[in-house]
């Protein structure tokens, strides 16, 4: 495989850590800040652009910061087709989620706006930092400064809800990642010889036993606890009393993406799924996972507030991915890589569409949603396309991601699973489609909405719509991301 | 009394160095009196200096000074020394620094005793300790 | 070195050791530290380190002695232990 | 506490009369300490290399030089120390709890007076002899100023603190206190300047008028000089704070 | 200066102090120039120093000149500066930190002891002569006479605070000298066996007349531990640390809570490497229970463990940091003693590394007290918002402290964590990743209670009225305490990135040593 060293990816990611300065600097005046914001962003996004043809070719783009910052572990950036697929989706959804940030933020009237732009710039840098890292330490690395970056995210509204939630947001991220994942990466270091690059064939292969091999995974799973697999997944729910465009970004894609972005990597490059399949271990993994899809479906089920319902079905969602690429075949491994991309778009059409719920009608709870269709029929829509996507019904994105997870239960052989992901489904419909029901088809009590409601500001409403058509666009054309993820699986589609 | 000969006579020295070093040491943690502790702290320091010099002893030798007129060094041509005539000097150039350190520190705190007498007005430790719990404390 | 006078001298010592802590007036403590003081000092003579036997009748007999009776006339001379 | 010390004391006692069992008898002549390379050295070829007589001036001062100037600079840090913990500048002893020395008689008692005054002058003379012949018979810097230094708490005994710091007040005690180690360090630093290194004192044969055995002879007088006037200063400012809780008035 | 470099390490400081004691006692403006220009003059030979230990390997100087016997083979009859890259390392710390402090004081001293300015900073240098003499030096009993000059100005040195600290320091001194003693005691054993001084000669007579079956020996090295470990407060002998760092002066205890216990630490070391050798200290003695090796790391975790609970307990950020650092001398202890060549790397690179950390702690702790006059956590509301680069410092340090990357803290506990799994001992790496939970739990509430405004802390029982201080009418933080903040947190990330040149740099001295595989 060919390999292009290129300052490309370090740039990619510096894009929005440099931004920061302006936006500190430019705080007085936000409309000249927000365009640093937006500058950054289609830099950030040109110059991955920049880099998907070369990734597309099978070449390899490289970047080393420091040769060794451990004895034979460089800090190193390596832009693959997994990497790739998931910059694309952060980079371009960090532009949408701009935008509906200012509309949502000057139309909710929230303080301290520099701060929050300022640490979502910080946020998007550390996700890139993890997509591109080449090896386990860089990644974690990039993993920990995420934790810390979105933490005053979390809190941003200083108030007594967001210390607990900040509280549990940061217990939970960091005793899983200092108490399992640090432990499990030296083990690691220590076992492979003194090497974490991340390899197709995987860098720990045949120098670990079974049982090893199941403890090291279960700390890697757990210990990313960003995927929000249970039991350590109540952090997400509680990070929900951030803002809108925080939950959206970041606990629909960026945040809780890299956990399991970083399971992949684990399954992927450090064990290699095809010596897990000489064990039979990975399966432990499948049914913790198979467990918090159906149950985190019930929970979400009796939830009230629309973004932890939202919060709940993410879960699930997350644990889809993570099962699918702890089957090990080639079917679940790409459904669980494509399935990264859509349901982050359906999922970000869902929060956008709750936050501006809440900024034009200041409404949080589902149940004083009937009849809202009728006062915002845009937003809503979205939000219909939004929950198609997230329960894999057609016309939607999701619907492939969806068929390749249960190609690669079916491919696998365990039935069981297929039932796991069967039931969901029908969970995800049970808890969406009344949402979408009542809210077009019932009629609103009296007095439900004051009369001067209509649609939230265009900056809003905008994104949303985006997001939604992308949703629909990735069923009819899902062809690049088949490519990047096929470059994974090492199957030509 | 073979045990006496043998392990008592012949290591005197080292055992009442270790009986007044444990005697200093209890002193100096258990004595509840500021002056007495430092009491106990000079003894314990002599105890050591009192090892150290008693390694330096010799059986039958003099002191380290050469004698000027009737032993010149090699340099004039003379005799040359007879090592078994002089005790091993060594020892009592670490020594006379020890001492000069435990005068130092002893020095030290007793001023610091005087400095707690002027806050405290006592050198009694419970008595010290019983007025700090009085005080806003972490 | 004289061996009876050696195993005379370190007896002394371990006795005033001992009284010079068991003493409560903080004022005869002193006094009997500079007796041991002396003591040992005569003990370092009988050792053949004149050097040292030197030094402590300077240092620990008399300096010693002398700061820590100001600092118990500055202080209290009754000690409860 | 008491039971805890007892068992850390016995512990400790345990462990050293363990040891013990394993010395060589005391005087042994051919124990590893005696009989060894490094102490026969020293007595053999101290003639040789300083043309010293005492063995533990030259190893003090020469041999072990460095270990020398640290320790002198224990004593000049003992100084500045009790003067930084218990010196009061200024505010008087307001306030204090009553001590002993407040009981005491105005007037110094004539005798004491008189005795003292005879004895110092001899005592100086005696100090500075030890010192000047720490060479060739016991003594040498420390013990000289020692001496020196109880030559003045005597004065301060016998005529009031305030009496004696009228002779050696505390600007010339650390003034004092300071030059001694500069005599002491830049003789060191002499040696450095000349090109050999520190303390090494046969170079100083090129600017004193002896040979270089000679100048490492002369060197150790210059370095217990130095030696004899911090300790000379540190040890009656010591007494001097100690006797008056630091306000230099007063006195015992 | 070339050859002489590393006396004038030890000399700059001393001459600093003397010159102070001339001129500074009555021009008071004139000691911290003096103290700044010592320091930097010590600083520069350090460095000139370490480039010839990195170009030789090792760098030898010979005091008074006296050669070894036989021509340079034989032992040692002066005393020896032996340099090599680990001393190096630690010298250039020493050096760097307390040049850092000595900017820093500027303000502060003159705040805390106005009238006795000149005697504070001659005892500040005189305590940094003894710590790098102590480092520098290739002779048991020289050692002995600089740990008694570091102890004497560092009990000066705190005793010159509130009245609390001179009853701490006092309790310092009886301990310091037991600890003292004992090492000395130690070293008495050790002569009396082998009848030499210098470190690599007692090594050599050990080995040659087979002395490690000795009692003596055994004892001398028991003795030597137990010092070593008094003065760098190693749990259970720690009481001491607490109350002489917290009540001592702001600049007195951001010198020593960096310095005083890694100095000890990197003793420790040298005694074990140089004196008995690895192999003696390692070795499983016939006839005692317990592996020695074993019986240390687990000391070590036991340590950790309860320095942190003991800081998790506290409500005073002094206090706090005090207890941190008992538990990372266990770190540092127990990585030393894991018998293994990761281990003493990552023990070294953490005595680096930590000391930076203190550092930077205690100097933001510092700016928090002069600036809202205490250091109770409760007063912390919302400091971010009133002193944010301070805070933004304080993160730093205590992430480093908690162990995430890219801060040096991760790597030191890297090196440890995968030498604890090399030499199977599970519960030493139980007890770092314990003791990371716990510093997490520690910070974060400490970040929490400066984040949100006052009156979402209200829950929180407050004992200091924030009021009384009013912070918008303090001045805003010196230049010279706020730069040698930043060098020290931006340090930690250097130190961080460029880990593995340090760690190259303690292999090249550790190259000789034969690490062998640890006993299960």
């Amino acid at each position: 495989m060919e390999t292009i060293t290129s300052p490309i990816p370090l740039f990619a990611c510096l894009a929005s850590l440099l931004a920061v300065i302006p936006i500190v600097a430019f705080g007085k005046n936000p409309n000249l800040r927000e365009s640093f914001t937006f500058s950054a962003g289609f830099a950030k996004l040109t110059l991955v652009l920049l880099m998907l043809p070369w990734v597309l070719d099978g070449k390899i783009v490289e970047f080393t910061f420091v040769d060794e910052i451990v004895k034979g572990v460089p800090l190193q950036f390596r832009v693959d087709g997994l990497g790739m697929l998931f910059t694309l989706v952060a980079s371009t959804l960090w532009i949408l989620t701009s935008l509906y940030a200012i509309g949502y933020m000057r139309g909710a009237h929230e303080g301290s706006q520099t701060r929050f732009f300022a640490f979502f710039a910080v946020s998007l840098s550390a996700t890139l930092g993890v997509a591109f890292a080449a090896n386990l330490l860089t990644m974690y690395l990039f993993y920990e400064m995420l934790s810390l970056a979105t933490f005053p995210l979390v809190t941003h509204h200083q108030d007594r809800e967001a210390r607990t939630g900040g509280r549990t947001y940061l217990t939970y991220l960091l005793s899983t990642s200092i108490g399992f994942v640090l432990p499990a990466m030296i083990y690691c270091y220590w076992k492979s010889g003194g090497n974490m690059d991340f390899s197709t064939g995987g860098f720990l292969a045949e120098k670990v036993g079974p049982t090893e091999s199941l403890v090291l995974l279960l700390l890697f799973v757990f210990g990313f606890a960003k995927s929000g697999v249970m039991p350590f997944h109540s952090w997400l729910p509680n990070a929900m009393v951030a803002p809108t465009p925080v939950s959206a970004l970041l606990h629909a894609v960026a945040v809780v993406k890299v956990g399991v972005f970083c399971i992949i990597r684990v399954f992927t490059g450090v064990f290699g799924t095809d010596f897990l399949k000489t064990m039979d271990v990975a399966v432990v993994i499948s049914w913790i996972a198979g467990f918090t899809v159906i149950v985190s479906s019930l929970i979400a089920l009796t939830q009230d507030n629309l973004k932890r319902r939202l919060a709940f079905s993410t879960i699930g969602q997350l644990s889809y991915i993570v099962l699918g690429v702890s089957l090990l075949s080639t079917f679940g491994v790409t459904g669980s890589i494509l399935h990264i991309a859509m349901h982050a778009c359906g999922k970000i059409t869902l929060f956008f569409c709750a936050g501006a719920i809440y900024v034009a009608a200041h409404k949080k709870y589902i149940s004083e949603l009937v009849g809202i269709g009728r006062v915002m029929p845009v937003t809503m829509s979205a939000f219909f396309i939004g929950s198609l996507s997230v329960i894999g019904l057609p016309v939607t994105g999701g619907l492939i991601s969806k068929f390749y997870l249960v190609m690669g239960t079916m491919q696998a052989g365990h039935m069981g699973l297929l039932a796991v992901f069967l039931v969901s489904s029908i969970l995800n419909a049970a808890y969406f489609l009344p949402i979408v029901y009542k809210a077009f088809l019932c009629r609103p009590e009296e007095s439900q909405f004051e009369p001067g409601i209509k649609e939230a500001p265009l900056a809003c409403v905008v994104p949303l719509c985006i997001t939604s058509i992308m949703s629909v666009l990735l069923f009819f054309f899902p062809g690049i991301l088949l490519d990047l993820a096929s470059l994974i699986t090492g199957v030509g589609n | 009394m073979e045990f006496f000969e043998q392990l008592i006579i012949p290591k005197f020295n080292y055992w009442i160095y270790v009986i007044l070093m444990m005697i200093g040491m209890r002193a100096m943690i258990a004595k509840n009196n500021l002056v007495k502790k430092l009491i106990g702290m000079a003894i314990f320091q002599t105890a050591i200096i009192l090892f150290y010099v008693s390694i330096g002893v010799k059986e039958g030798a003099n002191i380290p000074i050469l004698d000027h007129h009737m032993m010149p060094g090699e340099i004039h041509g003379g005799d040359p020394v007879v090592v078994a005539e002089f005790a091993n000097p060594l020892p009592h150039v670490l020594m006379l620094t020890a001492i000069v350190v435990g005068v130092a520190t002893l020095g030290l705190a007793l001023a610091m005793s005087q400095k707690i007498y002027r806050a405290y007005g006592t050198l009694e430790e419970d008595d010290i300790l019983s007025q700090i719990k009085l005080e806003p404390n972490d | 070195m004289i061996p009876a006078f050696d195993i005379i001298l370190l007896v002394f010592l371990v006795v005033t050791s001992v009284i010079a802590l068991r003493v409560r007036d903080l004022l005869a403590a002193s006094m009997v530290f500079g007796i041991y003081s002396f003591l040992i000092c005569l003990l370092w003579a009988e050792m053949t380190a004149v050097d040292v036997a030197f030094t402590e009748a300077a240092v620990g007999a008399g300096v010693s002695t002398v700061i820590m009776v100001a600092t118990v006339y500055q202080t209290a001379r009754r000690s409860k232990d | 506490m008491k039971g805890l010390a007892l068992f850390a004391v016995a512990f400790t006692g345990a462990l050293l009369l363990y040891a013990t069992g394993d010395f060589p008898d005391w005087g042994s002549l051919d124990s590893p300490a005696n009989g060894g390379e490094l102490s026969t050295h020293y007595i053999k070829e101290v003639r040789k290399e300083t043309e010293v007589p005492n063995i533990v001036t030259a190893v003090l001062a020469d041999y072990r030089g460095f270990d020398t100037m640290f320790e002198t600079v224990v004593v000049f840090v003992a100084g500045i120390a009790i003067i930084a913990v218990l010196r009061d500048f200024g505010n008087g002893s307001r306030g204090y709890p009553p001590a002993l020395a407040n009981n005491l008689p105005e007037e110094p008692d004539l005798i004491v007076t008189q005795t003292c005054n005879l004895v110092i002058p001899v005592l100086q003379i005696f100090a500075l002899y030890v010192l000047a012949h720490g060479h060739h018979s016991p003594g040498g810097g420390f013990q000289g100023g020692v001496m020196l230094g109880a030559s003045y708490i005597l004065i301060a005994l016998a005529n009031g603190v305030e009496a004696a710091m009228k002779i050696l007040s505390e600007r010339k005690i650390l003034l004092m206190a300071a030059t001694g180690i500069l005599i002491y360090s830049g003789t060191g630093l002499v040696c450095l300047l000349l090109g050999e290194n520190f303390l090494d004192y046969h170079v100083l044969s090129r600017i004193l008028p002896t040979d270089p055995i000679m100048a490492r002879s002369h060197a150790m007088l210059f370095v217990e000089t130095g030696v004899a006037f911090t300790v000379t200063a540190v040890m009656f400012s010591i007494y001097a704070n100690l006797a008056t809780r630091g306000t230099l008035k007063g006195g015992l | 200066m070339g050859e002489q470099a590393p006396i004038v390490i030890v000399l700059a400081p001393l001459f600093g102090a003397l010159l102070i004691a001339f001129v500074g006692i009555r021009f008071k403006a004139l000691c911290l120039p003096v103290t700044l220009g010592a320091l930097s003059l010590s600083l520069a030979a350090t460095v000139e120093t370490f480039r010839t230990v990195l170009a030789r390997g090792e760098f030898v100087y010979l005091l008074g000149g006296w050669k070894r016997l036989q021509e340079g083979d034989g032992i040692s009859i002066g005393i020896e500066y032996r340099v090599d890259t680990i001393s190096g390392l630690v010298l250039l710390v020493i050096a760097a930190v307390s040049l850092l402090v000595a900017i820093y004081s500027r303000t502060r001293v003159v705040a805390d002891t106005p009238d006795r300015v000149p005697y504070y900073y001659m005892l500040y240098l005189l305590l940094v002569a003894g710590l790098a003499g102590m480092t520098i030096t290739n002779d048991a009993f020289n050692l002995y006479v600089l740990l008694e000059i570091s102890s004497l100005t560092s009990y000066a040195l705190i005793a010159v605070g509130s009245r609390r600290a001179v009853l701490s320091a006092f309790n310092y001194v009886i301990m310091g000298t037991i600890g003292a003693s004992f090492y000395l005691l130690g070293i008495g054993y050790l002569y009396i066996k082998t009848g030499v001084l210098n470190m690599q000669d007692i090594h050599a007579v050990i080995i040659a007349n087979d002395l490690a079956e000795s009692p003596s020996i055994r004892v001398a090295s028991v003795l030597i531990l137990m010092g070593v470990w008094i003065k760098m407060a190693f749990f259970p002998l720690h009481a001491w640390l607490p109350n002489a760092y917290s009540y001592s002066p702001t600049t007195t205890g951001a010198l020593m809570a960096p310095l005083v216990t890694k100095v000890m630490i990197y003793i420790m070391i040298r005694m074990m490497v140089t004196v008995f050798g690895l192999d003696y200290s390692f070795r499983a003695t016939p006839g005692m229970p317990l592996h020695w090796s074993n019986l240390v790391v687990t000391l070590s975790s036991i340590a950790i463990v309860a320095g942190s609970v003991m800081a998790l307990s506290r409500r005073d950020l002094k206090k706090m940091l005090t207890y941190i650092i008992i538990a990372e001398v266990g770190y540092m202890v127990g990585g030393a003693w894991l018998a293994n060549e990761k281990g003493m790397t990552g023990a070294v690179y953490h005595i680096v590394s930590d000391a930076f950390m203190t550092l930077c702690l205690f100097l933001a702790v510092g700016v928090i007290i002069a600036r809202t006059g205490q250091s109770r956590i409760e007063g912390m509301n919302g400091l971010f918002k009133k002193m944010p680069l301070t805070m933004a410092a304080f993160t730093i340090g205590a992430l480093s402290m908690i162990g995430l990357p890219p801060t040096c803290g991760f790597f030191s506990k890297w090196y440890l964590v995968g030498a604890g799994i090399e030499a199977g001992q599970w519960h030493y790496v139980g007890a770092l990743l314990f003791s990371s939970l716990m510093n997490a739990v520690i910070f974060f509430r400490i970040f929490e209670m400066a984040y949100f405004p006052k009156e979402v802390n209200e829950a929180e029982p407050a004992c200091f009225d924030p009021d009384a201080h009013p912070l918008e009418t303090l001045e805003k933080t010196p230049s010279s305490m706020a730069i040698p903040l930043w060098i020290s947190a931006v340090t930690l990330i250097v130190l961080g990135v460029f880990n593995y040149t340090i760690v190259q740099w303690i292999a090249s001295a550790l190259q000789s040593l034969n690490f062998f595989p640890a006993a299960g």
